[in-house]
């Protein structure tokens, strides 16, 4: 990422990526609900349907499962659809199709048919929006093999691993934080892609390591500024993406640090946050000098009051009161 | 609409076709209300759009956040069916919900403090804007999830009808509204249960709030049919009625009729009712894919108005106006301001209302804590009063 | 049948009226079919029924093993719609499969060996019965959730269309059939689906094989309308045509017209294809939701029965007949020996076609076995021959 | 559990549970597809519709987010219906319900209304029914707080658990095995409820304690007999429940044995095992001679081969595998 760098928020970043690759490959293709006419509920496709016309960029009714569905036929016969979920938490009523058959159509028939479809849309909770629209489906899907999993946290990365995305051949999950949408950031001018199951190094440090994803890095940040004026050196590292797991990247730095959090905006239990800290325990046995301690959503329905949605989440405050705990500064 | 042929459409011309060149159904002539009770309904539409005034300005003050959709220019639909059921008949719908909820009886206040997060809310704050409750009027709560709510509502009336036949061995005398949007008709869950209405004869009456638009999209851009969505009613073999929803009067005697039928038959009811909604689809909604003629349109024939002009025409006054129009007013203003000071929840609140049994949020560690139950008094009862007894907060 | 009213409904003869009293529609003249065509479609029809009577034998002595879903009594359908498409025209369909995938043209040993889970099985061994997938002849699955392959149908419609106008530049050519069964009108994904191929004009043709029953449960029981499901197409705007599935030369010349319409309007269509099942849901099915007069009716009617006595009239003897049943049992038998012959997958292939791209399954370890891309050849390429070369195994 | 014994079937205790309570309380009934006319694809309901009536045993179409959603509907308004799942492979296409509707409402209307409900139904594979009939949904669903979840592995468990699960003002998912469905053993003559939250000791022990729930249990318990003759004495327990999850048994457990192994036949990543691997190691930090060993699924769509499918499942000998990985002794 040496190119000429631009300001953009990362919603531009998730649109050029979208449209660099529509101009590249007449396969690819948007549907969903809003992304046309209304330019996208959250304005991530705007233009787009003035660049690419009506019958590469279509508005769908409400009806999630019927058009996730007729994306997966359609990646079936070689197009390369992107389906815009207008948030996760609407992709429970598209549940069966985005996970019992994009994920298995390879598998199940025995190598014939591969589902070349990238679903995204907002994940995760903080805009108030009460517990059926703030679910952070990493919780939830992050279990199922055959799918890949993306949780990109800056326009940038947003950029690089969407594009990869839409030539990977394997269906992609890729979850936008509406909470980040209009963050602005640094984007290279050039055509660039960031492959999958590659960890970046947000910030290297020798006291411990954060482990997470998405939009919860930026509060990791925080914390390990705030951490650092307490003495307390953090790396923390940005996973981007969950299905594949850069685990050495992980296993690496807990080796040299000795210590190791997660923060996880799902909630905890079976989580992304409890593989990583099975997986730290497997294989740091002997390098840890506390457990993994986790940040997750407290495990009750988000609610909507602000205050108490402040503190559902992983916020700055808990990550700099694990990370105490686990260095033994509580 | 994505095919080219298709594009070429007049969206408006359609629309307008869709909601007015087919009129509901020839009018009859119907009985006279009471002045007193139209005058009751007057005021409850206008409480309910200046509600949804000061909502609109409240968002902009950032008050109340996440998503808030208005019902102005709806108040004759939540207002003429909610008279037309008794209180023990349940009523569900989605998240454009205020109107219901203040219709239904919902107290102002508790509705404005649910939306500014407090605890004074009808869910304490922990619902929003989307998802009114109030168990104390029967209602059943707004929905999020778009058509999500069309199956609970078979379920109330499905419940209602075990509850009077084979729990009282009675006979099934209640019925349950649930509403939905034009756009809910195109999720599966709706059709589904739609089926099982049909098949189980359950007492529902399942209103389609056909406001023309699912967000920015015109109904004939997102329904096939949609020029005559009761078809997706006889689908099922469902009696399917249009009515006309800026008129409160006609809303509340066709309802009537219904009602009545559904009481007495208990097979389901669906319900084309045609309205309009004056304001965008949400607080962040610009409104592009429609005119300005449209909207203008459509607010000559607002319901208000139109119940104004027939109470005049049966000696409303002007000065009777405008007290009813102060004390809407000033009671929505009490709402904001008693909201003002409503508390936010404590942060033990956060873990509360998770379980009903005796058992807590999972913790990760040995000692779960115990949230449920005993320990956990269901805490909508500890801040709201029962009925008269003055009120805790 | 829940509610009281509707459990004195004499079931079979709501039934019999769904079925047979509405006859499909009017016959009209139809041009004859050249002998030798019909001939192969006979035997084709036979080859299905044997190769479904082996499954069965197949089943019961354990060699297959999970659900299989046999096609006795619904031959006519699969052969007459295939033959009224191209290959070029995708087919997506249920679980009760094996019928399509051999009127499609896979060669039985290949569907034989899947559900013996063998390495020689159209997908390996790792679909089954409910799971067949030939990607040679254009066959886009057999799929175990009622109702989820007419989403993917709509999909491969929309694809086509899209191929060919978009990409290709030129005019859309290809239809796609997507089959469904009248049980599965009752998935909500399947409304969705309509609604999006009436909205998109995709050129799809939903062919809901109604034979009456989804497992015990008849039409009338489980779908409202099910004396004309014809409606739940109307609702879409979509244009629905009953076809008599038992008699092969009618769902041949039915099907081309629509076949025809499809492909020259790109609209898609809705057929009420009437059939019905002679055994079992699945192999465990005692049948008692129906008497066994009911069945005797059906197989009177039996489309191989009526194929035959046509062709007879047309000059058929019956030693032809006796060669083409010699010839298939041949083949069935060949197929099972064959299977019986094919080597169990290598343990290795469990961890194959997860992905395409290089990435493995996650193992829990930091080092997570690189099974897709380069080091994991798709490996059905690996075993089954490109077009005549020979077989791998 | 001191009554009179019988050996009855698991699907015979499912029956008998229900039956007993909706002989106690009519707001309970059972809905779902095949369950009255055609006694349950399982058998599970044999006779419940002779017995209680078509109004309380209610066939239902192939409707599953219809349906679900009906039930809770009617058990906000004060039923407790029982909606079975033929297979909970097939409750995907009823997510939104189940998860945004059910185990949230209490939240979500601040106390208001409770969702009595109890969905049940076949849970995972091993019958050879391919990748979209063989879920093991403890996987995905035991991500989300709100809901209680019963994974029991015998006869008496499930209808002692049953009948909790029916009396409990939570909804609850009741996870069977169509592979236990047959198993015969023991079960009391009287009346008796199985509390949540308490796991049982299946095999007391004193080298590894193996942590298991639902169908795995048995394999758990033959590797513990393999392995005693090899003189590796496991102790095994059987959660029974999942949510809630009875952590102090297992952390007694192992502080005794010091080893800890979880078998869990869902896919591993983001899972009830990993979760189990995460708390151990939390709370047991001081007390482990080696990490948590895991056994799951194979991190793939199940296949339909019988040979691969048995591959695919945790099994004795991978269990047997793990115990002696995790003691060293492999
Ligand atoms: C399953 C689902 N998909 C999408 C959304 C986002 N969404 C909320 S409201 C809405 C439009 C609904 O329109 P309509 O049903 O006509 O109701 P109206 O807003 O006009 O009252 C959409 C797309 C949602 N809440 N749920
Ligand atoms: C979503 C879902 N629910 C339930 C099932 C179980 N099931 C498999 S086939 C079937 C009956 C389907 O009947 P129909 O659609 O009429 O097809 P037919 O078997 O008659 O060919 C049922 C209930 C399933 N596979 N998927
Ligand atoms: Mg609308
Ligand atoms: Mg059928």
């Amino acid at each position: 990422m040496t190119a000429t760098m631009r300001e953009i928020e990362f919603r531009d970043a998730v649109r050029e990526a979208m449209s660099e690759e529509m101009r590249r490959d007449t396969r690819v293709m948007l549907l969903g609900e809003e992304v046309a006419q209304y330019n996208g509920a959250y304005k991530v496709s705007r233009g787009m349907l003035d660049e690419f016309g009506p019958r590469r960029v279509i508005d769908t009714p409400i009806s999630e499962s019927g058009f996730a569905g007729m994306a997966i036929g359609a990646a079936m016969l070689g197009l390369r659809p992107i389906v815009e979920f207008m948030s996760w938490s609407f992709s429970l009523v598209a549940a069966d199709p985005i996970l019992n058959n994009a994920p298995k159509m390879l598998y199940m028939s025995g190598g014939q048919y591969g589902c070349p479809v990238v679903f995204r849309g907002n994940d995760g909770a903080g805009g108030q929006l009460g517990s059926t629209h703030s679910w952070a489906v990493e919780g939830l899907f992050s279990n199922v093999p055959g799918l890949k999993m993306v949780i990109p946290s800056n326009p940038a990365d947003a950029k690089g691993l969407m594009k990869t995305a839409i030539r990977d051949d394997d269906p992609v999950f890729f979850l936008e934080s509406e909470r980040l949408l209009s963050l602005k950031g640094d984007v290279p001018e050039g055509e660039y892609l960031i492959p999958f199951g590659q960890a970046r190094i947000a910030r290297a440090g020798r006291d411990c390591t954060i482990v997470s994803f998405g939009r919860p890095v930026h509060f990791c940040l925080e914390a390990a500024d705030a951490l650092a004026r307490e003495g307390v050196d953090c790396e923390v590292l940005d996973m981007r993406t969950i299905r594949p797991l850069d685990a050495a990247a992980i296993v690496r730095s807990v080796r040299r640090t000795g210590a190791c959090v997660v923060v996880d905006q799902s909630w905890s239990f079976g989580s992304p946050g409890s593989e990583v800290a099975a997986l730290v325990h497997r294989e740091c046995f002997d390098d840890l000098d506390n457990h993994v301690h986790r940040v997750h959503s407290a495990d009750v329905p988000a609610p909507y009051s602000y205050d108490l949605e402040q503190e559902y989440l992983p916020n700055t405050r808990r990550v700099c009161e694990a990370v105490r705990a686990c260095l033994y500064r509580a | 609409m994505p095919s080219a042929s298709q594009a070429s459409v007049d969206v408006n011309a359609a629309l307008a076709a869709a909601t007015k060149q087919t009129p509901p159904r020839p009018r009859v002539a119907r009985p006279e209300v009471p002045f007193d009770t139209a005058r009751g309904w007057l005021r409850e539409m206008m409480l309910i759009r200046e509600f949804e005034l000061r909502c609109m300005q409240a968002y902009q003050d950032k008050k109340i956040g996440g998503f808030c959709h208005v019902y102005i220019g709806q108040e004759a639909v939540a207002v003429g069916c909610v008279a037309a059921v008794e209180k023990r008949d349940p009523i569900v719908t989605a998240y454009r919900d205020h109107g219901h909820a203040l219709a239904r009886g919902m107290d102002p206040r508790y509705c404005m403090a649910e939306m500014f997060g407090r605890i004074g809310g009808c869910a304490k704050g922990k619902g929003g804007s989307m998802h009114m409750f109030d168990r104390a009027n029967n209602l059943f709560g707004g929905h999020g999830i778009v058509g999500a709510q069309i199956p609970l509502g078979v379920g109330l009336a499905f419940g209602t009808k075990y509850e009077d036949e084979v729990i009282n061995g009675g006979k099934s005398s209640r019925v349950t509204l649930a509403f939905l949007g034009d756009g809910a008709l195109n999720q599966g869950s709706v059709h589904e249960a739609m089926n099982l209405a049909g098949l189980l004869d359950v007492p529902v009456i399942i209103i389609c709030e056909n406001n023309g638009y699912s967000m920015g999209t015109s109904i004939v851009r997102g329904t096939t049919m949609g020029h005559d969505i009761s078809s997706k009613a006889s689908a099922y073999g469902m009696e399917g009625i249009a009515i006309d929803g800026m008129d409160v009067l006609e809303t509340y005697w066709a309802m009537r009729d219904v009602v009545e039928r559904v009481r007495s038959t208990s097979r389901p009811v669906f319900v084309d009712m045609r309205c309009y909604r004056y304001k965008g689809h949400s607080m962040s909604d610009p409104r592009k894919y429609r005119t300005r003629e449209e909207e203008e349109a459509y607010e000559r024939d607002d319901p208000i108005g139109r119940l104004k002009a027939h109470l005049e025409s049966r000696g409303l006054t002007e000065d009777d106006f405008k007290s009813i129009q102060r004390e809407v007013r000033a009671t929505v203003r009490a709402a904001v301001e008693w909201s003002d000071q409503s508390p936010v929840p404590p942060m033990s609140d956060l873990y509360r209302d998770v379980y009903l049994e005796r058992w807590g949020p999972y913790t990760g560690s040995s000692a779960p804590e115990m949230l449920g139950g005993g320990e956990n008094e269901p805490s909508f009862k500890a801040i709201r009063p029962v009925e008269g007894e003055g009120e805790l907060l």
